[in-house]
């Protein structure tokens, strides 16, 4: 499947329109703010038109993970080469875009968040240039780790995120923006060298024998990666099983971890909530943690299946104790964008569990709770920022009785809450549902245990209704003003989607059915 | 037909609540017309579908259903199934909904906020149909934790109360935890048959597969999937949730926590009963009987009229499920179906007398005085006729005195329990059921004489209430035509020989032979020849507690203080439920917020800490660096440095002190000589 | 003339790459010279190093210079993160004790 | 024309246009921004020239170390949470004139000067005689700059820790 507009390729297109965006809005003059927001609502909304366009020409036959014939829109071109360099070979680095069922998904994600960013950041007033400029550098960042499939563009594009991220919650964030964003991109700044040390590792361990010219090639191909026969003789990485292979899964797996947020690893997360901006907040739930599955299942996963099966219990304990101790940790939480961040990281343990547990229903499941996730945590942090510009304030005590005040509001972000607590017709069940059904089927007690989590999720939440929406309205309450049609704009897609998925999940999994089935059988065959 | 049919009636209460939702506010009357509308022509085609259904023969069940999603490469589909139970419940429950609806155009008349009032029931009918409706256990489980949605926002309809809003809370999280063990068995279920579909499930079970190849998860699966039956269905140990529900309106304690909802549990437990083994029975009897009896034991001492109800409806719902763990199948689903319009009833009526109460109390410009408490009425009888004599046939109904319903579906469950102990050994249940029934018609004729019969307790509350209007009325009336025998069988002392009885049989258990319970017919033997004892035990237990309620509150001939003295700590137990509440309190959410308080703390001290940690680290070291740089490094750099200062010093004085005037100075000046060796 | 000019404008050469230089060299000066905040006056600094690094470049490129042309503007660059680092220290120290970073408030030296 | 030749003008200009908005764009994020790009321009030039590794040690270095540095210096120098990002120019005549002046000098130096332009040699990489080279002629010069580093490193951290420490007597 290949699409070219102007004879470029879609996923040019849709990776680097925001730049197009970015530099349209930086030769725009400053005072000009509507220009400016237009300019990026423009560009983000093409980016959903072609994701659009994606869904609609998707092959859903095709299987993609490690095999570059079967990837669609696929663009290739070498772009750094160097030839004959002494005792290395030719080292290749190309520009290597594809997607196939995994990455999909996410693409259609990233555009949708991205869009509803935009709307959300429209009354930003503090140097909005700057502000939108580097918000849709974010967005090619976020976009180009989807469909990057070489590991150096992977890596470019992963590095191209953080700055922006760092900028954006350092410079338009709360009062305690610094430590945020220093902690943020702290964490994220360690993760980063471990995955460049593994990026060098597998560089050299990894040579393919080019058919054309016989020449043994070093290469960043995360496809080449993935067969075993490409792996040279005593090379670090080369064999099955071997130590070094499991402190690289382990490298990766640290980088990851930190993205999504697993356990001992998540600490940045809440912070950066509580500081970032909400459309910044929206993107960092929505879209930012969903790069550490994601990484997981492009690269750890088939890169290393023997670490992947070596570590499946160690992942799946990890993935329960997210569940468990965020979902605690939500419940103990006054300030209510705390509460969702622990929440996310609550529900980004059943992702983790339903990958780990190497069968199509809980892949497809964790693969699906990601796009839920997304859009619910969006829905929720939306919620929390509308309350946030009327009031000023974030913490769950200080409000009470907004039902009676701004009804259409309460509505949408109570289907919200309600979808993020698991309630089926709702997204978010369908895909706990699979996940849990996948992780059952692996490990019996684990699973049991990580249940428990939505009878915890379902106190949390529903305290947290009760405190901001029900009882009497305060005093100090009166005279909100409900949603304005901008807002209802931006809640409107997200929550028509959590119904519709929740209803009907098929034209979702059809996406990846096949490539997520083709997935577990290449890895829990050991990578053949 | 049997697709369109079952479709429309699942469709109409959703529509109901989709327009109310949107347009409620603007339509006339807030559209209650709307929804009361809508649900009477989801009555209409239930009885349709009811009497084609019974004339159809053979009494097979229809089912139809698509695709849901495909997933690797198994393929789950949803769809609906008509039986005779789905058809029988059906009609249940949307006559129990329409005439909710109706009374509630009367009762709700002045609330804030109508139409979301009918608008949620609309959502309410549709899950609770979808439960009925579906083939698909998973399907059932959405519906299950639908219809758990809609009673958490009707409990908490006036959420500006906290008590209405923490009831919510409660109701929605015990079921929770009920929910919790049936999606465990909805996933032992789908691992092994990798299917969802009841028949399917049976099929294969039949055909000899069992759950990871054990009979302990067989019977592990039934008990799980029980769970959340104890959930819905208020069983021991989450019965808990209950009486709190108490806090939504009435009419919604009459559909939701009376009639329909809280018996889901009972139709689930009918549904899977093919897959049931005889040791999961056991224990669903065993919880079915204590539940019975701590229900009923806490019933008698309560004033609080909706809470009586609440825990006779809770003693009830025991006996339903005990039925069904014994094997008394189709007594226990009859029983359902029975308590269902005398239950209804007897909230509506209690809803009338509160309605009555609260007018009377507004009236006297009364904020205090508790609207729902017994001691505060008395006499309302020639006040209230209507009311009064329809809620004496329910409570006679209840009683399980001859004529009633409830008494053929009561008494067949007595003989059920009995026969299942002469062929088990099992005494400890008929011996709770009888004693329950003597205790359910003590504390029912208690509540009946305390509230309408004797001296009012204040005159002028009594002379304030009058008799509530038509539209609430006439539900009590047609609820009270239907609590009366001849609509079940038209023998009163045996439902056997009805259309019941013969529309609704018990289903062969699939289960290997060596798990199985009796077998119907063995089973049916031991019933027929304990039958005669069973009815009459049970007719003289329940005049007995008829006399005693009499005897205590009627003829006062016994004191009721010094009964309670005489009970003691059997007395403070009652009155306090058991303490229930306070246990779960102190155990589970004083140890969850314990839990969340130190996860908290080891969230922000200990990894924070260890992040915060290394940073601390650096710092120390930097700062041993510090002094050296301090001591040593700074000597020797301030010793060059004054040097160099006081050389400058002697030349500071032609020193403008701005960087780059110097710079232009320099730049000029090498320029000159650019040009000059050039 | 016109086909000088066409022919210069066609292959670049040294001279092409030492004009480049030059005006980048100029440019630097002019930040150097002309703006008071200490930041801008070290990206001025930066410019002027880049057209050094530029002009080796080039003759390595084009003249007998050959790799030492590299290897001297890789020294330039270490010279020139260090130089970065130390007098971002020297900046920020600056500002601690100034409260300002603008080199025409800071006349301590004068005399 | 060749593609060599459209890049070094691109490339040129780019590199340029971006030096001239650092220098006087008032705004100095827009500054230190337009630096990024002239600092990849001159990479890139260096390509051209093929000095690939050269060019590889600019973008790490330069882009990914200096620039940033200098965007913290930019952070933590900005006064408050007002963020005053302006800048203002001092010396404009005289700076104007002499930077034209040595701008027209070089380059009219650079003309007469008659270079000894030797063969071209087409290398396809560089990075093994450089290589080479630094552990055998410049052995001693790179483990001078080993040793710069390390002060410098070092030294800010000293400056750096002391500014800390003070902040902290201080408060």
């Amino acid at each position: 499947m290949e699409l070219h507009i102007f004879g470029i390729g879609i996923l040019t297109w849709i990776v680097f329109i925001p730049i197009v965006g970015m530099i349209i809005v930086l030769l725009l003059p400053d005072k000009n703010r509507n220009a400016i927001r237009w300019t990026a609502a423009v560009a983000t909304g093409i980016q959903v038109v072609l994701a659009g366009v994606i869904f609609a020409v998707f092959d859903r036959t095709k299987l993609g993970i490690n095999d570059a014939e079967s990837f669609q829109f696929v663009e290739k071109f070498s772009w750094i080469t160097v030839e004959a360099v002494p005792w290395v070979g030719r080292i290749e680095i190309s520009y290597f875009m594809g997607i196939d069922g995994l990455s999909v998904l996410m693409i259609i994600l990233t555009s949708l968040i991205s869009f509803i960013g935009v709307i959300s950041s429209w009354n930003i007033e503090k140097m909005v240039k700057g502000y939108f400029a580097l918000y849709l550098l974010l967005v090619t960042g976020m976009m180009g780790v989807f469909v990057a499939l070489d590991f150096f563009l992977f890596f470019i594009f992963w590095e191209v995120m953080l700055l922006p991220m760092y900028f954006l919650i350092g410079l338009w964030g709360g009062p305690r923006r610094e430590y945020a964003a220093i902690k943020f991109f702290l964490y994220t700044f360690v993760g980063g060298i471990l995955m460049l040390l593994t990026m060098l590792a597998l560089y050299f361990s990894v040579a393919y024998t080019d058919p054309a010219t016989g020449q043994s090639v070093h290469t960043f191909n995360i496809l080449h990666m993935m067969n075993p026969a490409n792996y040279v003789d005593g090379g670090l990485l080369s064999g099955v099983d071997t130590t070094w292979r499991y402190v690289a899964w382990m490298a990766l797996f640290i980088n990851f971890a930190i993205k999504i947020p697993l356990f001992p690893f998540h600490t940045w997360l809440p912070d950066a909530h509580v500081e970032a901006p909400t459309p910044i907040s929206v993107i960092l739930a929505g879209v930012l943690l969903k790069l550490g599955t994601y990484g997981l299942l492009r690269i750890n996963f088939p890169i290393f299946p023997d670490g992947t099966i070596y570590f499946m219990y160690f992942m799946a304990i990890l993935g329960m104790i997210s569940i468990i101790y965020g979902a605690f940790c939500a419940m103990a939480q006054d300030d209510f964008k705390k509460l969702i961040a622990y929440s996310s990281i609550s529900h980004m343990g059943i992702v983790v569990l339903g990958i780990a547990a190497l069968n199509t229903q809980g892949m497809v499941g964790g693969v699906l709770q990601m796009f839920n996730h997304g859009i619910i945590t969006a829905v929720l942090f939306l919620a929390v920022g509308v309350l946030y510009d009327r009031t000023h304030k974030r913490g769950l005590n200080d409000f009470g009785g907004i039902a009676n005040q701004m009804p259409k509001y309460t509505g949408l972000a109570m289907i919200g809450m309600f979808a993020a607590l698991g309630l089926p017709g709702l997204n978010g069940f369908v895909s706990e549902l699979f996940s849990f059904l996948g992780a059952f089927e692996a490990y019996k007690w684990i699973t049991i245990i990580s249940v428990t989590g939505i009878i915890i999720t379902a106190g949390y939440i529903l305290w947290t209704i009760q405190r901001v929406f029900l009882g009497k309205t305060p005093e100090k309450l009166t005279g909100l003003n409900d949603l304005t049609p901008r807002e209802v704009l931006m809640f409107v897609p997200l929550i028509a989607l959590i119904i519709f998925l929740g209803v009907y999940p098929s034209p979702a999994i059809k996406l990846m059915n096949s490539s997520l089935g083709y997935l577990v059988e290449f890895v829990t065959n050991g990578g053949f | 037909m049997y697709t369109q049919l079952p479709l429309a009636i699942l469709i109409l209460p959703l529509l109901a609540f989709i327009l109310l939702i949107f347009f409620g506010k603007k339509l006339p009357r807030q559209g209650d017309w709307l929804a009361t509308g809508l649900m009477t022509l989801t009555l209409i085609l239930s009885l349709i579908l009811l009497v084609t259904k019974l004339n159809t023969q053979p009494a097979e069940a229809i089912s139809s259903s698509f695709d849901w999603v495909v997933i690797g490469s198994q393929t789950i589909s949803f769809g609906i199934m008509i039986d005779n139970l789905a058809a029988v419940m059906l009609v249940v429950v949307t006559l129990v909904s329409t005439l909710v609806h109706y009374f509630s155009m009367g009762y709700m008349k002045d609330d804030v906020r109508y139409s979301r009032y009918f608008a949620y029931l609309g959502l309410f009918s549709f899950s609770m149909l979808g439960i009925v409706l579906t083939n698909n256990i998973l399907l059932m489980y959405v519906f299950w934790e639908l219809v758990g949605v809609s009673s958490y926002l009707l409990i908490g309809h006036w959420y500006e109360k906290k008590s209405a809003s923490n009831a919510a809370n409660k109701a929605f999280i015990v079921n929770r935890v009920g929910d919790f063990g049936m999606f465990i068995g909805i996933m032992i279920l789908f691992l092994s048959y990798s299917t969802f579909a009841f028949e399917a499930i049976f099929d294969s079970i039949s055909a000899g597969q069992l759950p990871f190849g054990s009979e302990g998860w067989l019977t592990a699966a039934g008990v799980l999937i029980f769970c959340g039956a104890v959930g819905k269905s208020a069983q021991f140990p989450l019965h808990v949730w209950l009486p709190d529900a108490m806090e939504g309106p009435t009419p919604v304690s009459a559909l939701i926590h009376a009639a329909t909802m809280v018996a889901a549990g009972v139709y689930l437990v009918a549904r899977v009963f093919p897959m049931l083994t005889a040791d999961a029975l056991l224990v669903i009897a065993y919880v079915g009987a204590i539940t019975a009896l701590i229900a009923a034991t806490i019933a008698i001492t309560q004033y609080d009229i909706k809470k009586v109800l609440a825990y006779s409806t809770i003693s009830q719902l025991g006996y339903m499920i005990m039925a069904l763990g014994v094997g008394a199948y189709t007594a226990g689903f009859m029983h359902l179906v029975t308590h269902a319009a005398f239950k209804a009833g007897l909230f509506l009526g209690a809803g009338s007398v509160i309605f009555g109460m609260h007018a009377a109390l507004h009236k006297l410009h009364d904020h205090h005085t508790d609207a729902q408490d017994i001691r505060n009425m008395g006499g309302l009888k020639s006040r209230m006729p209507f009311t009064y004599w329809t809620f004496l046939i329910f409570t006679l109904a209840i009683s399980g005195i001859p004529l009633t319903s409830g008494f053929l579906s009561k008494d067949e469950i007595l003989a059920g329990t009995l026969a299942f102990s002469t062929l088990n050994g099992h005494w400890f249940l008929p011996l709770i059921g009888f004693l329950v029934a003597g205790l359910t018609a003590f504390y029912m004729f208690r509540l009946l004489i305390l509230t309408f019969h004797g001296k009012p307790v204040n005159e002028k509350i009594y002379e304030g209430v009058t008799e509530s209007p038509k539209v609430m009325t006439i539900p009590l009336v047609i609820l009270a035509a239907l609590s009366l025998f001849f609509f079940y069988s038209f023998n009163p002392f045996g439902a056997t020989s009805g259309w019941f009885y013969g529309a609704i049989q018990r289903p062969l258990s699939m289960v290997p032979e060596l798990l199985q319970p009796a077998t119907y017919p063995v089973f049916y033997e031991a019933v027929s020849s304990v039958h005669t004892i069973a009815m009459l035990l049970s007719i003289l237990i329940a005049t007995g507690g008829v006399l005693m309620a009499l005897a205590v509150y009627h003829w006062k001939k016994i004191s009721a203080e010094s009964l309670a003295k005489r009970a003691g700590v059997l007395y403070t137990g009652s009155v306090n439920k058991w303490y229930f509440d306070e246990i779960y309190d102190t155990v589970f959410v004083k140890g969850c917020h314990v839990i969340m308080k130190m996860l908290r703390w080891f969230d922000e001290n200990i990894i924070d800490g260890i992040v915060n940690g290394s940073a601390m680290i650096t710092k120390i070291f930097s700062n041993a660096s510090g002094w050296i740089d301090n001591n040593i490094v700074d000597g020797l750099v301030n010793g060059t440095a004054n040097t160099a200062g006081r050389a400058g010093g002697l030349l500071s004085h032609v020193q403008t002190g701005k960087v780059q005037t110097y710079l232009v100075y320099v730049i000029f000046s090498f320029l000159v000589l650019f040009v000059l060796f050039l | 003339m016109e086909l000088m000019s066409i022919q210069s404008f066609a292959e670049p050469g040294l001279i092409h790459f030492l004009i480049v230089s030059a005006i980048l060299f100029s440019l630097g000066i002019m930040a150097v010279l002309s703006r008071r905040n200490t930041i801008m006056v070290l990206m001025g600094v930066e410019l002027i190093l880049n057209s050094a690094n530029i002009n080796f470049i080039a003759f390595s490129r084009f003249t007998e210079l050959s790799l030492h042309g590299h290897m001297i503007g890789l020294f330039v660059i270490i010279i020139a993160a260090a130089e970065a680092a130390v007098a971002l220290a020297i900046v920020l120290n600056v500002y601690n004790k100034f409260k300002t970073i603008n080199l025409d408030e800071i006349s301590l030296l004068k005399g | 024309m060749e593609l060599t030749t459209i890049l070094f003008y691109l490339f040129s200009v780019v590199t340029l246009g971006a030096a001239a908005i650092m220098v006087f764009s008032k705004n100095i994020v827009h500054s230190a921004f337009a630096l990024m790009f002239t600092l990849v321009g001159v990479a890139a030039l260096y390509v051209l020239l093929y000095a690939d590794f050269l060019a590889a040690t600019q973008l790490l270095v330069y882009v990914g170390g200096i620039l940033i540095l200098i965007l913290f210096g930019v952070m933590l120098t900005s006064q408050g949470y007002t963020l005053n990002f302006k800048t203002i120019t001092v010396n404009l005549i005289p700076a104007s004139l002499l930077s034209a002046g040595a701008a027209v000098l070089l380059i009219f130096a650079f003309l007469t000067t008659d270079w000894k332009i030797s063969e071209v040699t087409e290398r396809t990489d560089t990075v093994y005689d450089l290589g080479m080279l630094l552990m055998g002629d410049y052995i001693l010069p790179f483990i001078v700059a080993g040793v710069l580093l390390l002060i410098a490193i070092i030294g800010a951290i000293l400056m750096s820790t002391r500014l800390s420490v003070k902040n902290k007597g201080g408060a």
